[in-house]
């Protein structure tokens, strides 16, 4: 297998301490958990989405494990301003805010209350079980490129992460970009249902939720390759990661780090896990591989 | 001898629902006491003591239950889906997912410490090991929950707020006529004020190592993904990493201090 | 688990044995694999997607066995017209004629081949991997109407298989409903990629491909419980049924029947096998169960 | 003991890879004759002797190939993909799935019979197993390939169209000279026509039934799903439910009659 060599890693505007980025929504509602997944191995991490108004999310169930992933109606649970309290704990960390709102007013509204304590943004446009809230506008150009710009206005770094769930995800990514944005995460969930035969009900408290984990891996390298070819901005891969194989794969596809979740599920020590696969002193520099599927 | 490139293992052909919530009928609804029921069920759930299940109230939400037996859930009703599952009759249907969390480490002579409801997680401590001592704290008489089943089968010891039985004061009280030099395991499940309590007892008389606090969060997803459940300062998720701690790991822990609500926000 | 009574089947206009139909382009090429899929349990089969010309398929590698899934682009190969001769051996058979075409004129120029001899037609309108048929036409809703109409004037059912690979798959599915179709199909493949790291190529021949079984089943059983709610045509589930829970789990969400192709990899005899699970002289109707899910 | 109700197995955490080509480097390039070259590679395959795997030269296709060594393929060039293969040298990579398909049951006395590079998946048939006939035919003195390597194991008889080598004529021709009861198995591998010949010949001679062909049809898939390999009259895969068929399964079948092409056409 191909080893990296370990090297500072700057991708979108953030100093990660390596390509492994905790995804946002995993174990990221509180500064201690935060720095748990640093402290394991993580390069950098991203939040829970946070929003304009505390929400208690939806009811259960909220998550199921499946054999090759998980699906989750989690319903964006988040303490809203409060959060600050968190971040306050980590200053001087790798900490990408997720943040969302409805509209671009509320995304600007949310990333000034993070502006002086978050090392960049990542703008959730793209959460398929929300109503009013990530992908429903992230499925729109226009507003998708406004959410941007008006984070953009904090002066930061602001990745915006995309939603599988539309027809032509190039189209989304060229409009973040043109919003200013330093880097597209690509993807969040695919939206799915599983249904309880024994209760007769979709087994989400929510109905439908998002698939993540090895089952969506193929979708994700799908979109970073499409992504690649059709924007010029950097771009974090998501979405199925789990063993440093995949980082490479995904690195090959055009990403320049990848963000991991659900793989966590399996392993809680998953980032020093990949590290010790992926890096090597006599490995080769990234540059070397990122994007190299493209010929 | 086949050798197949491809073989896709025992992915295949299955049916798909391992992780999903499994569907059981209910089978017999016991009162334990005026705010307490028992919920039997048409399965047993292999399980450790002090493993949980996260049980699926359709139409309400799913929350998580201690397995007070390997079929069945006891249930202080609290709010919405507790007090759907209180009233629920036999032949209704839960969803359950799980056992999930670490379990009890037991050996030895044990001592069990519960508070209210907490009893319930630590029924089968009294039930299925040899040598227990018992001790229960609830606010009133009508409120010790299997007090009568565990004295059949170990040394129970009661306290009681209100004094209408036992011991007039809280469970933590009862430490004095302990002598914990006896026990090599000791177990506790309540209230966060009560483990708190008494995990300054356990420190104080330096029997924090043998201690296993069952501890209780918010919790979501129940598998440690969503963090719902951590607690600080560790980041440590109760769902997965608990629900049972050292009384040592607990110290300089927020038990007894505040906890995370739904929405992430820190209450008392 | 549920069973169900063995009791006449009539889905979309098509008389089938039972509820279990061969996915188009699966096996789907000869007279000879089609009779060999029926006569191993079969309620119906689908042949491969027929078109106006003779093609080859896309250069190889064409397929790949992932752990929870394939992941394929054969390129549409096809023998076009010629498949009139194949279909004379299947006279009198439930055989279901798929086809594609660039536009309605030649969606109608292909079913007309077939009309004295197909029970019913399938339109692909959503392969992910040829271009200028398949999905790239199946994400207009005005393409998918016209192309329905040209069809349905052979006065045959029409079934029509929907991409998941859209925004809102419920305003193609009502096209097709306004287009007279007797059926929708949910789903074809997920457009995918996978790359291989050793040659730091995509694997497929054609780069991108479409990722079919396990893998896709919450995808799929959230896509037919969508279209339960938006349309009112006889709506077939298909999508990494393996076993017979999966049927029922797919007759929940709103299907009447469901196509399986990908769990041949596993089993080639996978008919019979969930023949054998699904139904039982004591099972309960199928119509207790059909979208009971929605409650 | 650790229960967990949601444990997803072996399936996270471990390369996906499992079903995708692996990546082999070309380790040496033989010439066996002017049209057929041997490549070998830095891997071994464990595989039955028949089994055949998808080889996947980047940039033009991926071709269905025997091992004719657990390392290696034997290429007779006849179109984009050989010529590609043909011309590689050491140090370039191909991409392999595989092995596929059954393979020969292989016991007690064998004739082998094969035409032209129908040699090379016969090739581990003669020098690994103890008790073999070898009857191999070609079109010229030239062409004939594993001669030597396979006269140093076994009793190699040698047929050329041109008379050039052996018997001048078909390899079915050499038949008549060997006594079918001698032997347990007969296995055959060459052009359609000459194993329908063979067939033919056995059929008569009451051998069917030990006899042995490989088969080989359009393949895409290699793994039973796409239907390009498919046979008539039965429906079966080349692929999968072979490509090593019984004799007796063949009677009846298109073999030396027509085949279909990439696009399902019937070809003769
Ligand atoms: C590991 C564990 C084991 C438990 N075992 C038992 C048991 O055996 N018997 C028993 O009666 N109770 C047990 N509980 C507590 C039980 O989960 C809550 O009482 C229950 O969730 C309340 O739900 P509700 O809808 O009735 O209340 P709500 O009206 O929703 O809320 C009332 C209070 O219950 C708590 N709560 C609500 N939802 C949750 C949740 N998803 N996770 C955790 N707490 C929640 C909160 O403190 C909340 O303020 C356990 C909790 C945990 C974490
Ligand atoms: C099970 C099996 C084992 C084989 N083993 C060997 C071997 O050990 N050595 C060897 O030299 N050849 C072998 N072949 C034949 C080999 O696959 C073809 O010669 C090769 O695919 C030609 O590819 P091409 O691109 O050079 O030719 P093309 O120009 O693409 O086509 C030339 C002819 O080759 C055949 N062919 C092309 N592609 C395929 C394909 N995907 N599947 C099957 N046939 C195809 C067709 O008859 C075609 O008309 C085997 C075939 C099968 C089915
Ligand atoms: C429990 C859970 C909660 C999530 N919450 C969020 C969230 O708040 N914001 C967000 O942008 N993505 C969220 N996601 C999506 C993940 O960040 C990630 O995009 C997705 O899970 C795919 O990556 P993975 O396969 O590595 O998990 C969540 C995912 C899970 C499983
Ligand atoms: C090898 C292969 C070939 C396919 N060819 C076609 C086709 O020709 N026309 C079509 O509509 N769908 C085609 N499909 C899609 C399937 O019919 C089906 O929609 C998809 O695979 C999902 O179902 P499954 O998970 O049961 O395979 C093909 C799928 C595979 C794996
Ligand atoms: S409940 Fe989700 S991490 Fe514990
Ligand atoms: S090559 Fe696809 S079925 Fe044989």
């Amino acid at each position: 297998m191909i080893t990296l060599s370990p090297e500072p890693v700057m991708m979108g505007g953030v100093s990660a301490r390596n390509h492994l980025v905790l995804a946002a929504g995993v174990l990221g509602t509180c500064a201690s958990s935060l720095s748990r997944m640093l402290r394991s191995g993580a390069g950098a991490v991203v939040t829970k989405s946070i929003g304009p108004e505390p929400r208690f999310g939806h009811p259960g169930p909220c998550l199921v494990v499946l054999e090759d992933g998980l699906m989750n109606a989690m319903g964006l649970p988040n303490p809203s301003k409060q959060f600050q309290d968190e971040l306050s704990a980590l200053s001087g960390e790798p900490v990408i805010v997720s943040i969302f709102g409805g509209n671009p007013e509320q995304f600007h509204e949310v990333a000034g209350w993070f502006a002086d304590k978050a090392q960049a943004f990542e703008l959730n446009v793209s959460c398929p079980h929300a109503s009013g809230f990530g992908a429903q506008i992230g499925t729109n150009p226009d507003i998708v490129k406004a959410c941007t710009e008006a984070v953009k206005e904090w002066k930061k770094p602001a990745w915006v992460k995309l939603t599988p769930n539309v027809t032509d995800i190039t189209s989304i990514g060229k409009a973040a970009e043109e919003g200013g944005a330093d880097a597209i995460v690509a993807i969040n969930t695919v939206r799915a249902m599983r249904i309880s035969t024994g209760m007769r009900r979709p087994v989400l408290g929510n109905k439908y939720g998002g698939l993540s984990g090895k089952a969506i891996f193929p979708i994700a390298v799908r979109c970073v390759y499409e992504l690649y070819e059709a924007c010029s901005i950097p771009i974090i891969g998501c979405g199925g990661v789990s063993c440093a194989e995949d980082v490479i794969e995904m690195m090959m596809a055009g990403a320049q780090g990848v963000e991991i979740g659900s793989a966590i599920v399996r392993d809680p020590d998953i980032f020093s896990h990949i590290c010790k696969d992926l890096y090597a002193p006599d490995g080769i520099s990234p540059r070397e591989i990122v994007g190299c599927a493209h010929g | 001898m086949l050798l197949m490139g491809y073989l896709p293992g025992k992915l295949w052909g299955v049916p798909m629902a391992e992780g999903l919530p499994v569907t059981v009928t209910i089978t017999k609804v016991v009162k334990e006491s005026p705010g307490v029921t028992t919920v039997f069920f048409d399965r047993e759930f292999e399980s450790c003591i002090g493993q949980f299940v996260m049980v699926w109230v359709e139409g309400t939400d799913e929350i998580p239950m201690a397995l007070s037996y390997k079929n069945a859930i006891t249930i202080q009703r609290v709010g919405d889906a507790t007090t759907r599952l209180v009233a629920m009759k036999p032949g209704e249907k839960l969803g359950i997912r799980g056992p999930f969390g670490n379990g009890f480490r037991l050996h030895g002579k044990i001592l069990a410490i519960s508070g209210g409801a907490g009893t319930a997680p630590l029924l089968r401590v009294g039930l299925e090991c040899p040598d227990v001592t018992f001790l229960m704290g609830a606010r009133t008489a009508d409120e010790l929950i299997f007090h009568k089943m565990l004295t059949e089968k170990c040394d129970v010891r009661v306290a009681t707020d209100d004094g209408s039985a036992g011991f007039h004061g809280y469970v933590a009280g009862l430490l004095d006529e302990i002598s914990l030099d006896e026990y090599d395991t000791i177990v506790v499940c309540g209230p966060d004020p009560m483990m708190r309590s008494v995990l300054s007892v356990l420190q104080k008389r330096s029997s924090l190592e043998k201690s296993q606090f069952s501890m209780h969060r918010y919790m979501k997803c129940g598998v440690g993904v969503c963090g719902s459940c951590c607690m600080d300062p560790d980041g440590l998720c109760v769902c997965r990493d608990g629900p049972i701690f050292s009384g040592l790991s607990l110290q300089n822990s927020e038990l007894g201090k505040y906890h995370r609500n739904a929405a992430g926000l820190k209450e008392k």
